[in-house]
This record gives C-alpha cells, sequence and structure tokens, in this order.
C-alpha cells in the first residue's frame, strides 16, 4: 500500500462516488451506498496495515493511516453506510445532490481523519464543514446561516492556531510542531484556538446554539452528522492535545490535583455543557430538537475526557465518541422512521407507536439503553469509566453534573420512549405500518455493533488501548468481558447474568396475567370527552421539574447571542448614517482620509 | 526651504480637491478631477528635475533629468483625458434622463 | 533668483490663478477654457523642467483634446452652472 | 456652510501635504538618490535607479531617448495595460453616447476660412504626429503625443465641418490592427527568447533612424492605436450631426 492507494480508497473513492451519484437521479443513494460499502470492505482488510506516507509538492504533505485513524474511520464508515441506506427508501427530494453532498462531507472526513499536516486537515476540514453546509441549506436557509456563522468562526479559530505554528516553526506537518521552535509561553493560545476551533463541531457551550437548529434537517443526513461528522471535533481535539502537543508539554503548564491546568477549563466547559444540553433536551416537545440537544449533552461527555486527559478519562471518552456514534444516529434514524411514517414531529401528537412499528421500538429501545446508559450496555462503561476518572481525582464541580446530566438522559429517553411508542396509540395512526426494509436494515446494522460490543467491550478497550499507548498516555487494564481502575470497575458478564435472570423473572410476571386493551376514551372519563391532547402523557411532561428550573430557563445561551447581535445591528445601523449616498460626502471622506494620511507619514518620517 | 514647484502642484491639488467637495455642477467636479490630476503630473515631473540638467535624450553629454517620472507622466496625460471623457459621456447620459447636472437635484429625482 | 525661478514663479501664479477661475466661474465654457489655458502653461512649466515629451503630450492633449471633449460635453448640455 | 468646510479642508490638505514636502529636495544631483535593492540578485546596486537606466539603457535597449526606452521596452508591458485602459475608455464612451444620441442634431456651418484652412493644414498635422512617433525612439515625443497630435487634426476637421464623420468601421480597423501588431511582437519576442516584449530586432547604431530594434515599430504601433482611439473618443462625444 501506498500514498496513493490510501488515499485514492479513502478520499478519491467517495469523491468519484459524489460525481456518480450526482447523475443518478433516483438510484443516486444506492449508487453511494455502494460507493460507501467499499471503502469500508476496504477498511475492514485493511486492520492492522499501518502507515505513514508523505507527498512532497513544495511543501510536505503527510498522510497516516494509523490506529486513532481506523477507529474513528470505522464510526463515519458505518454511520455513513447506514445513513444512506436509510435516504435509499426515505425519498429525499433532489436525492442525488442529498447523496452527492453526503459522499463530499465523507470525502473530506476521512481526508481530515488521515491528515498528519495541518494544510491538509484545514482543506479537507473546509471540504467537510462546506458539505454539511449545503446538506443544511437543503431544509432552511435560516438554519444553514446559523450553522455557517460557527461553522466560519471554527475556521477562523483553526487558522488562527495553525498560522501561529506554521509562522515558528515554517511547517505545517503535526511531528514537526513539538520540534521546541514554538516558545513555551505562546502553547496554550495555540492550543486554546486548535481546541475552541474543534469544540465548534462538537457544540460545546457557549457555541452549541447552532447544533439544534442544524439537526432539524433531513434525518439520515443529521445521522451522520451527528454520529459521525461531529466525531471530527473530538478527533481533532485529541490530536492537538495529545498527539500534536503531547501529555508532558500540556502538565508543564501546572496541574490541578494531576490534571493539566490546560486541560481542566475544557473539562469543565465539557461539564456545562453536558449539563446544559441534558437540562434543555429534558423540555423539548420536538423529537429532532430533544435529540439534538441530547446529542450536545452526550459530546459534552467527551469533552470532559479529553480535558481530565487521565488514561481512563481519554479511553472513556473515546468509547463514549464510540458509544454515541452508534446509538446517536440510530436514534436519529428510528425518529426518522417514526417522521416518515406518522409526518409529525411533537413527541405530545404520538404515542403507542411501539404496536405498530415493533422492530423500530425495538432499535431505539436498545439506543436509549444504551443512551441513558443503563448497566447492560456499553454506553454504561463508557459512562462509567468518565465517572471514575471525575471521582478518582476529587472533581467536586465536574462529578456531580456528569451525574445530573447522566439522570437527566434517563428523563429525557424516558420521554422518547413513554410519549413516542409506548401509551395510547392515536387514533390516525391505527393504520401506520412498519418502516420499510431498508431503513430497518440500516437501524439493525448500528445496533447490532452495540449489542456486541455490550457484552464484549474488550474489544473496543483492546483498540482504544492501543491508541492511548501508541500516543504515550498510558494504558487500560481490561479483561473480555471487564475493566478495572483503583477505584472499581465493572464486569459486563456479571451484568448480563443479572439481566437474564431477571428477564426470566419478568417473563414469568408478564405472562401470569393477561393485560387487556381498552379504548382511549373507555378507561377512566366517565363519558366526558376533553380535548384528546390533554389525555397524553406527554402533554405537559415534567411540568414541575420544568417549573423548579425556570429562574435558569430565563437565562438563555440563544437570548444572550440575540441580545448580542441586536446591540451590534443598532450600532450599525448609527454607522450607516455615514452613508449618505451623495458622492462629494464620499469625496470628502477621501479627502480627510487622505490628511489623515498624510498627517501620520509627516510624523512618523519627521 | 519649500520649492515653489511643489507649491504651486500641491496648490492645484487643493484646489481640485476643493471643486469636487464643494461644487454641485457634475461638469464642474470633472473639471476639478482634470485639475488635480494635472497637479499630480507637476509634482511628479518637479521630482524629478535636476537642476543644470537636459532632457534625457542622449545625443547629448552631460547629466539628465530622472526619466523614470516622465514616463510614468506620458502614459497618466493620455488616460487621464480618455477617463475624463468616459466621465463626461457618464455626465451627459445623466443629463439626458433627469435633465439637470445639479447633483442636489439628481440626487432628489433619484428618490 | 536667476531667471528660470523667476519665470516659473510667474508661470506657477498664472497657473494656479487660472485654476481657481476655472473653479470659481459660473459659466462652464469660460472654466473650460480657463482650464485649457492652465493646461497650456504646464505643458511650458513641463517644457522648462526639461521634459519635452510630456510638453508635447499636455500641449496636444490638455490643451486641445481635453477642452474640446468638455466642449462637446457642454453644448449636449447646459453652459451655466446653477 | 458646506462650501466653507470644504475650503478649511483643503487648506489644511495644502498646509499638511507641503509640510510633507519641505525636506524633499528639489533639482539635487541624482547622486544624491538612494541605491536600488535588486530581490532577483539579492544585491544593492552602487547607483540609483534612474542612474542604471542613464548608464545602461542606451546598451539595453538602443534607442537615444531614455522616456522612450523606458515606456517602451522596461516597462512595456505597463505600456500594454495602459493601451488596454484607453482602449476600453474609448469604447465606453462609444457605447454610453451612442446609445443616447437618437436625435440628430442641426448644425451650422463654419466659415470659409476655418475650412480652407484646416483642409490645408490637415496633412501637415498627421505627418507631424506621424513624424512624432516614428523619431520617437531619437527625439521628443513617441506614441502617445503622435497619436494626440493625429487625433487634433481630426479635430480640426469636425472643428471645420461639423458634418464630417469619421468612420468607426475604419477607425477600429486600424486600432485593432496596431493593438494586434504590439501583442504579435511582443509574443515573437516571447517565442525567440522567452520573456514577453524581448527586443529580437538588431539595434543598429544609436541616434540613427533605423536602430533600436523593435521599439519604432512598437511606437507607431501604439501611435496608431492612441490616435484612432482618441479620435473614435472626439467622435463620439460630438454626437450624430445631420
Amino acid at each position: 500500500m501506498d500514498a496513493l492507494t490510501l488515499f485514492g480508497i479513502f478520499v478519491l473513492l467517495p469523491l468519484v462516488g459524489a460525481l456518480v451519484s450526482y447523475f443518478g437521479k433516483k438510484y443516486a443513494p444506492i449508487i453511494a451506498v455502494i460507493f460507501t460499502g467499499i471503502s469500508g470492505i476496504f477498511l475492514y482488510l485493511w486492520y492492522g496495515n499501518f502507515g505513514s506516507y508523505t507527498i512532497d509538492i513544495g511543501v510536505k504533505l503527510n498522510l497516516t493511516f494509523d490506529i486513532t485513524t481506523w477507529f474513528f474511520m470505522l464510526m463515519m464508515n458505518t454511520v455513513i453506510f447506514s445513513s444512506l441506506l436509510f435516504s435509499v427508501s426515505s425519498k429525499l427530494k433532489r436525492a442525488g445532490g442529498f447523496a452527492t453532498l453526503m459522499l463530499l462531507g465523507f470525502a473530506g472526513a476521512n481526508g481530515v481523519l488521515l491528515a498528519r499536516d495541518f494544510l491538509s486537515l484545514y482543506l479537507f476540514w473546509e471540504l467537510m464543514s462546506w458539505s454539511i453546509y449545503l446538506l443544511v441549506l437543503r431544509t432552511s436557509g435560516e438554519y444553514a446561516r446559523r450553522y455557517l456563522l460557527f461553522g466560519v468562526l471554527s475556521a477562523y479559530l483553526l487558522i488562527m492556531g495553525i498560522g501561529i505554528i506554521y509562522y515558528y516553526t515554517g511547517s505545517f506537518l503535526y511531528a514537526d510542531a513539538l520540534s521546541g521552535a514554538i516558545p513555551h509561553a505562546i502553547w496554550p493560545w495555540i492550543l486554546t484556538f486548535l481546541i475552541l476551533g474543534f469544540g465548534i463541531k462538537m457544540a460545546i457551550v457557549p457555541f452549541h446554539v447552532w447544533a439544534p437548529y442544524a439537526y432539524s434537517s433531513e434525518q439520515p443526513f443529521v445521522a451522520f452528522l451527528s454520529g459521525g461528522l461531529s466525531k471530527l471535533g473530538a478527533f481533532g481535539i485529541f490530536m492537538s492535545m495529545y498527539s500534536i502537543a503531547g501529555i508532558s508539554l500540556l502538565q508543564s503548564f501546572g496541574t490541578f490535583r494531576g490534571v493539566s491546568l490546560m486541560g481542566y477549563p475544557f473539562a469543565l466547559l465539557g461539564a456545562a455543557t453536558a449539563f446544559i444540553g441534558t437540562i434543555l433536551a429534558i423540555f423539548q416537545d420536538d423529537i429532532r430538537k430533544l435529540l439534538a440537544y441530547s446529542s450536545i449533552g452526550q459530546l459534552g461527555y467527551v469533552m470532559i475526557g479529553l480535558g481530565l486527559g487521565t488514561p481512563l478519562a481519554i479511553g472513556g471518552a473515546m468509547f463514549h465518541a464510540f458509544n454515541h456514534a452508534f446509538f446517536k444516529s440510530l436514534l436519529f434514524l428510528g425518529a426518522g422512521a417514526v417522521i416518515y411514517r406518522t409526518g409529525k414531529y411533537k413527541i405530545s401528537e404520538m404515542g403507542g407507536l411501539g404496536y405498530r412499528m415493533p422492530f423500530t421500538f425495538m432499535f431505539v429501545l436498545f439506543a436509549i439503553f444504551a443512551l441513558a446508559g443503563i448497566p447492560l450496555t456499553s454506553g454504561f462503561i463508557s459512562k462509567w469509566m468518565l465517572y471514575e476518572a471525575a471521582i478518582s481525582r476529587k472533581f467536586v464541580i465536574v462529578a456531580p453534573l456528569m451525574l445530573i446530566a447522566s439522570v437527566g438522559a434517563y428523563l429525557y429517553s424516558y420521554r422518547i420512549l413513554y410519549g413516542v411508542f409506548l401509551g395510547q396509540l392515536k387514533d390516525e395512526d391505527k393504520n401506520v405500518k412498519e418502516a420499510p426494509g431498508p431503513m430497518l436494515a440500516a437501524m439493525f446494522i448500528l445496533m447490532v455493533p452495540l449489542v456486541i460490543f455490550s457484552i464484549v467491550p474488550g474489544w473496543i478497550l483492546g483498540w482504544i488501548n492501543k491508541i492511548l499507548v501508541e500516543n504515550g498516555i498510558g494504558k487500560l487494564n481490561y479483561t473480555t468481558f471487564s475493566y478495572s481502575s483503583a477505584i472499581g470497575g465493572a464486569n459486563m458478564a456479571v451484568f448480563w447474568i443479572a439481566f437474564i435472570l431477571l428477564l426470566i423473572f419478568a417473563m414469568l410476571m408478564f405472562m401470569a396475567k393477561k393485560a387487556r386493551v381498552v379504548d382511549q376514551y373507555d378507561n377512566y372519563l366517565a363519558g366526558e370527552a376533553p380535548p384528546s391532547v390533554a389525555l397524553h402523557a406527554a402533554h405537559n411532561y415534567y411540568k414541575p421539574l420544568r417549573d423548579t428550573w425556570a429562574p435558569l430557563l430565563k437565562h438563555s445561551i440563544d437570548r444572550a447571542y440575540e441580545k448580542f447581535s441586536k446591540f451590534f445591528a443598532g450600532g450599525f445601523y448609527e454607522i450607516k448614517r455615514i452613508y449618505t449616498g451623495n458622492p462629494q460626502d464620499y469625496a470628502a471622506y477621501l479627502g480627510i482620509a487622505f490628511l489623515a494620511f498624510l498627517l501620520v507619514g509627516w510624523w512618523l518620517l519627521w | 526651504m519649500i520649492q515653489y514647484y511643489y507649491l504651486g502642484s500641491i496648490a492645484l491639488i487643493a484646489i481640485g480637491m476643493y471643486i469636487v467637495i464643494a461644487k454641485r455642477n457634475l461638469i464642474k467636479i470633472i473639471l476639478g478631477l482634470d485639475i488635480m490630476d494635472t497637479g499630480v503630473n507637476l509634482l511628479f515631473i518637479s521630482i524629478g528635475y535636476v537642476k543644470n540638467a537636459t532632457a534625457p535624450i542622449e545625443n547629448v553629454p552631460g547629466p539628465y533629468v530622472d526619466p523614470i517620472p516622465q514616463a510614468l507622466v506620458l502614459t497618466a496625460i493620455v488616460i487621464g483625458v480618455s477617463v475624463m471623457a468616459l466621465a463626461l459621456s457618464i455626465a451627459i447620459g445623466i443629463y439626458k434622463k433627469t435633465g439637470t447636472l445639479e447633483l442636489d437635484e439628481i440626487l432628489g429625482v433619484k428618490k | 533668483m536667476d531667471l528660470f525661478t523667476i519665470v516659473s514663479i510667474i508661470l506657477i501664479i498664472i497657473t494656479v490663478i487660472t485654476a481657481i477661475i476655472a473653479a470659481e466661474m459660473k459659466d462652464l465654457l469660460s472654466a473650460a477654457i480657463a482650464l485649457g489655458i492652465m493646461s497650456l502653461i504646464v505643458s511650458i512649466l513641463f517644457y522648462m523642467l526639461q521634459a519635452p515629451d510630456v510638453a508635447i503630450t499636455e500641449a496636444a492633449i490638455g490643451a486641445a483634446l481635453s477642452m474640446a471633449v468638455v466642449i462637446f460635453a457642454i453644448r449636449s448640455t447646459e453652459r451655466w452652472e446653477k | 456652510m458646506k462650501k466653507a468646510l470644504a475650503i478649511v479642508l483643503a487648506i489644511l490638505i495644502f498646509i499638511v501635504f507641503a509640510l510633507a514636502f519641505v525636506k524633499i529636495p528639489f533639482g539635487e544631483k541624482m547622486s544624491t538618490y538612494p541605491h536600488y535593492y535588486n530581490p532577483i540578485t539579492n544585491q544593492t546596486s552602487n547607483m540609483s535607479l534612474p542612474q542604471h537606466y542613464l548608464t545602461y539603457g542606451k546598451n539595453d535597449t538602443g534607442a537615444t531617448n531614455m522616456v522612450t526606452a523606458i515606456v517602451v521596452d522596461y516597462r512595456g508591458f505597463d505600456t500594454l495595460g495602459e493601451v488596454t485602459v484607453l482602449f476600453l475608455a474609448s469604447t465606453g464612451v462609444g457605447s454610453l453616447m451612442y446609445v443616447e444620441n437618437k436625435v440628430k442634431k442641426k448644425v451650422r456651418r463654419s466659415n470659409a476660412v476655418v475650412e480652407t484652412g484646416s483642409k490645408l493644414l490637415f496633412g501637415f498635422i498627421i505627418l507631424f504626429g506621424a513624424y512624432i512617433f516614428i523619431h520617437g525612439h531619437l527625439t521628443p515625443g513617441g506614441g502617445f503625443p503622435g497619436g494626440a497630435v493625429i487625433a487634433s487634426a481630426f479635430l480640426l476637421l469636425y472643428l471645420a465641418y461639423p458634418k464630417f464623420h469619421a468612420k468607426h468601421e475604419k477607425l477600429s480597423v486600424s486600432e485593432s490592427i496596431a493593438g494586434l501588431t504590439f501583442v504579435i511582437v511582443g509574443l515573437i519576442g516571447l517565442i525567440i527568447a522567452g520573456y514577453f516584449l524581448y527586443n529580437f530586432l538588431p539595434f543598429g547604431l544609436p541616434t540613427y533612424l533605423f536602430s533600436a530594434g523593435v521599439i519604432p515599430l512598437i511606437y507607431v504601433a501604439i501611435g496608431v492605436k492612441v490616435g484612432s482611439e482618441l479620435t473614435a473618443i472626439v467622435d463620439s462625444m460630438m454626437g450624430v450631426r445631420e
């Protein structure tokens, strides 16, 4: 394998696929699925076939295929494969353009993962970023503008960080950054720029306000955005903190309970993200918005792990990113299937769909277990690793916030479960059918790894351990079914045995008494006919909780941005009065500017 | 000691600037631009002057004046007149549309 | 003060005066003619500054063509500035 | 009020600009100029840029008139751009005036003295213009002044015969041929020596008419081009007449 093969399979092939599927019209998603499938097959075949390749085109470009890249590519490839498979039957408008843009984003994402120099990183990052913009634009220009604002901010921050590094080292390679050419005092600036630049793509607080809108676009794309592309933020932060800078450099800026002061603020930011995302998710009635805020919250966990920087924390963050890629895209696809069949977005208007769409219900149920971190699933292990990392170092702000967020995750996932799939079936949904085959297949593809890795987490922990060892961070203590740490650990085998016993017990309970199905209006209304919405469990869901939080919810970051922009709009209106529309006034300004330049030049020269 | 040539060219530039800012007639403004143009050309040529030197034509010996400003100004004059003609034809077009050359009235008509 | 200086100062003063006349004339035709005179005197100045190439160009263009162009423009619009 | 402000601004600019020029010398010898830095060979020369041109210009280009040497040879590419600007301005004037001038104006005849005089002088002025641009590399003048003189000859005709009308087709033909000549000469240089406007003809003896390689050729082309463009401008500004 050489540089061209690597580049060809993972970047050029999706680009060719993008071109082909643009002309594929109706069959575009199928073509795109085939192309991603090919690149996925190569990805599985080439495990272990790692290496680093340099291309010299005046500046040196470096492509590296290593375990970190492979790990993130695995997520990316699986998620886009199932998202495109899902879109085969979801009857999108202009499907050719959709598949093309998805594949462009995929190519960009692969490029970002392969790049080990800042120039190609930035190029592929922009390719990815712009394809997201165009995909959001398919739904709404307003949402796309919101995304674009933050996308551009992210690009500026990145290019500032890259520019500082290039100024000192004269090289774009990651490996050259640590050659000692950069003064020690400059590093915090570089890292802050890079981390914030990547973090915007991960939607960390306070840069998360684009996410709920972007995540309200077409479901297959959102699944890829949340499951796949947002992980590039995690990847970028991991690379810039632990591969480019390295842990000893981070530690040299001072430590707080063994955690670098460079990383700790970002861990706090991540905790705030997890907390705020979760709290906001609880009160959403729109299923897309709920999942979007949930996505923000879950990526906050990843940020916490990356900020804390102990082997356990980074391992937990990686594992959680991996889990999140699967369960969150599965949830988005499940929501997509429900929306496709019912045409409704609001949880309070749905209900009882589990009887009509049993397979979707089953898939979503497992994803929700993983999301809430119920102790059977891989989601539990990753969260538990993060808790242990925080608790073992006695972080009294991070750990409680994580705990609250975790309980909150349970609350909002219960809202999906109960509001959408359980409860009374609405009259108008009596004839809803199960989601079409490709959709079920797509969700199945995402669920199977979740189940497998829940039973044998050791496989993923093995890969993560390799990543940690390769970057010189440390190593994890793990076996096929469990891991152990200084203050505990977890053993999946025990959990599963307990689960199976409980399941048998529950089955016995269930079989002992036959349930009776009654009509919605027949049970406890005594002939009264209130508006049907008031009967729904999801109506005014969590009202007491909302009342409790009301003083806090008044202060919204969205509103803060709005005030900020209004303030500036007013200022610009005043400035606008300079532009009178009279050319002679402009000539006078030119004269004044000329005078000013003369004065400055005169003062400078003599 | 400031040189009288510089003073003269700067005076031309300042007069042109005054016309452009204060006068309300389009053709007058264009004339003002032309005066500024002439002032700048004169300034350039006078900077390139050398005392007791001849024109830079090398069939006579002796010190020559600086040829570079002359080469620049030579083309600038021709460009100046063509641009002025363009501006004037735009002014004629505006006159045909609005029936006036006064800037106030033109802007009033536009609103 | 040699002859060069004296003649230069006189010509420069005339140039500035003609420029002011061109600026303040309400009759645009007179302003254009004042401009032509100014260009002609500036071309003499160019010649005195040992720039014969520029002097020829300025004489032909500034004094003849540019004045003609302005006069044509005045003829198809208005002669008097308000 | 506005007028007073404008006067104040103009006076301020005058004062500050004049102060800025206090220390700039007038009529100093060129040996006091700063020496120029060559970014290609990365060294500072021992003479200023005009001194360099005046010292080596004759050998470099073969032209006697250094202004011509700079305009056509050292800065030949720049001149091509300037000619293009001129062409654009002429085209702009033509299109603007053409659209507006649907109505034909009535004009008076000028008097007999002017008519006869212009008939007599027209040829001589053209001849003088041609002399100026043909001898551009030897004597003061060149394509730009020569073209302007030719255009002023046509201006004389326009003034003497108000119905006179130069055919735009013919003007555009002469103008295009001149422009093409310039570009083709430049391209031949590109083919022969590898850079645009290379002086590929023999230089000959200085101060002779047939000297300086391609410089007279290009300057004649510029003269014709400037002459036809300025004539086109004058013709357009005259408008359509009956």
